[in-house]
């Protein structure tokens, strides 16, 4: 953080102090989309501070040591909710040895889950996979004009983290190409939510039409020191 | 009178006193709308409205209004630095999800267990509820602002509302032009009183029971 | 329309061209809140093309002489869903008089049941009006967790008309501060989205940042002569 | 082999023709990534990934990567004028709303009413569906690009799969190595035969029936 950036909201923090948020056996919710767009310095923040039995949710599981991934192979967390954990092949073995739950959910369902939360719904229908012995198990179904729907309920978390280009002081964000993908909606359906961003900037340095995500759904502020992973395609 | 701000500037300036810095307010359409010209300039409150607006500021100087940059209610605002636009299923989306920490709204009735009946104007035919219910459900306080009697004289506090009801157990206070009300765990309290109305007058005024607090404050601006 | 303007994808028209997609009796959705956002010559060319019995979806019935109040003041609408129609006492009357069905729903949840029709989904579960009796007659329940919740149904268009600052040949689209509102989650419900485009401009002239509609959900596009009535403020 | 292009880019370049002007496609990995290279410079298709991006262009020239500008699949990509980023529920919006006109992606098994089986890889534990299933059961269009048999020899085009379906009867088209065949109203009918293969090659390696179209095209690019 610059020490000269102004803080009239008191969401500029050190990960020192977004630490104090994080705790054994909680729900976190993380942005990204195979590592990409996910928070590098929260995430080696919780590996340091030794946080375990943690329930996760966000897109995927990243690769072994990219993203999330970097928590989940070291055995952090009991329960996953995610669309897939191909990439990270210590998931799939923590799963099969029966330490680490895994809650599969369509991709895109899983996405309106995450915003469903994040804006106050109780569930969404949808009729992905409503036919779908796998996806479809346990899951109430509900019929609209002739037509079955999956209820996918809405998903939060004791704390989100997400991974954003520019905060201004007050949470306001806006993300980098391809790096948004869930980040917004992960944003949003924090309890208490935190943006790792490369850049702080002063308030009224972001144009008001181009902050995706609003400050109101951000809690803390913390600078980033850039991704410090080696992506799988290096 | 105090220092001779007019009634509904001394219910708005009252009204001021719940917000704190940092906060995100919504405000409804009339006396409302006076409330941010009570507050510190160095207060740090990021207005809210509806349709997609965080952060605005005061009203533009005539002749410089944004046909495009209107509040709710339809009037032109201007914005704050650290303001955005967003749809207005965000907008909603923020109150649902418990981020508008306070609205300030008119109403027609208020109960003595915090029912709000403030969507159905008497004799008009349902014009339809807004953003109504979204705002009394779900704010974090809802605090309404209202004479505290009707233009015929009846009270505006009553037993049980006979209006159609907005939204039930919902309002925290209510600032009337006599006095201030907190409702706590569905009871009534009448916590202050505007100078120079006693508590009788009050009493005679409102159409319910409550309790008084032991403290009561006296409002002399 | 610029003449020199490429229109690679065929999407760029004239309100001529727009209007063969309106025809009596259709469902149709339009952006705006209070008028503001909504396209003045799309709504100008449903008067001038006598369109009737229309079911129209949107925020609110605007003023007699703002936005689709103009429509709705002619009597051209049969049906309006919208979350209040207080602005317009014409559309009040025309209500008591049974010539105009209206469908309440709150605001907030009406954009969701809109966003939800572009979405793809078929309902959102929400709590806002469960206990009410107005919001919630002939609607059904669920409990999710001992708590109740209203299932508020989609909502789609034959057609949806929107009002943009900015519009690519692809319908790639932006807004204007407040003017923004209902406008992105229209764009997305309507079967055939419309959109009335202030300017016009160049392919890759818009940053792909700051595109609030992609074009994806835009089916043609319109250039706007403007607002063309007066505002009830002015 | 006729021009001599490889097995893969044969494929790609008769999927390709699936792709007119206009079209929002979603490609999946592996062969369905050559597709792109097979289109005419001068056809305006906008590709689509899950992530959130609409308009992607080719790979980036080595050296040039952008960590975050990658595809679904986690692999940097460019964008093309037109293009735009969204969140991945938008992304997903696209899909499930119809507005994705085409997805070609890779299967393990299809079989002849076009049930799709594309997300359990044999002898692994179930890795999850990531996007699979909304796209199998949204895309306006599907089109399978897999070789004819698997591994070990035995036909993927079945009567029945023997692996987790992905979504049923999604599946419009299938282009293998040796064959183009069409799933119309849940009929499988071979359409078109690569050169050199012969109808009765094709039949042994398939195990279900299937009928024959009466003008069925020889591919011999």
């Amino acid at each position: 953080m610059n020490s000269k950036m102004d803080n009239p909201f008191g969401k500029i923090a050190t990960l020192k102090q977004a630490m104090e948020h994080f705790h054994d056996g909680m729900t976190l919710m993380f942005g990204g989309f195979g590592g990409v767009g996910s928070p590098p310095c929260l995430i080696d923040g919780i590996l340091e501070k030794n946080i375990k039995n943690l329930v996760l949710i966000g897109n995927d599981t990243g690769f072994p040591e990219i993203g999330i991934g970097k928590v989940i192979s070291r055995g952090r967390a009991k329960k996953v909710i995610a669309s897939h954990i191909g990439s990270n092949p210590v998931a799939g073995e923590l799963m099969t040895q029966g330490k680490l739950e895994v809650e599969f959910s369509p991709q895109g369902t899983l996405t309106e889950r995450i915003r469903a939360g994040g804006m106050g719904l109780g569930a969404i229908l949808t009729d992905v996979g409503v036919d779908h012995e796998f996806v479809s198990k346990d899951k109430r179904k509900m019929n609209l004009n002739g037509k079955d729907y999956l209820v996918e309920t809405g998903l939060t978390a004791d704390v989100s983290i997400v991974y954003a280009k520019k905060a201004d002081p007050y949470g306001n964000l806006v993300f980098d190409k391809s790096a948004r993908n869930t980040n917004p909606l992960v944003a949003m359906a924090g309890n208490f939510t935190i943006a790792e961003a490369e850049e702080i900037v002063p308030l009224g340095s972001l144009d008001p039409e181009e902050i995706v995500t609003p400050g109101v759904f951000v809690d803390m502020v913390i600078p980033s020191e850039g991704v410090n992973w080696k992506w799988a395609w290096e | 009178m105090g220092m001779g701000i007019d009634v509904r500037n001394k219910m708005a300036k009252r009204a001021a006193e719940e917000i704190s810095s940092g906060m995100v307010v919504n405000l409804g359409i009339g006396i409302p709308s006076l409330v941010p010209n009570h507050l510190p300039n160095d207060m740090n409150v990021m207005f809210h409205a509806e349709n997609g607006i965080v952060g605005m500021g005061e009203s533009p100087v005539k002749g410089h209004e944004d046909e495009n940059l209107c509040n709710a209610g339809g009037f032109p605002v201007t914005v704050l630095p650290g303001s955005s636009y967003c749809d207005s299923a965000v907008a909603f989306g923020m109150i649902r999800r418990g981020r508008v920490d306070l609205t300030i709204l008119g109403s027609l009735q208020v109960n003595k267990n915090g029912d709000l009946a403030n969507w159905i104007v008497p004799g008009k035919k349902v014009p339809g509820m807004g953003g109504a219910m979204e705002l009394a459900q779900k704010a974090r306080r809802v605090a309404v602002l209202m004479n505290h009697t009707d233009k015929n004289g009846n009270p505006k506090i009553v037993d049980s509302c006979t209006l159609p009801l907005t939204a039930s157990n919902c309002v925290d206070l209510v600032v009337t032009d006599l006095a201030v009300f907190k409702i706590i765990d569905r009871s009534l309290i009448l916590a202050e009183r505007f100078a120079p109305y006693t508590i009788a007058e009050i009493t005679a005024k409102t159409a319910c029971d409550f309790s008084i607090a032991e403290d009561i404050r006296v409002i002399d601006y």
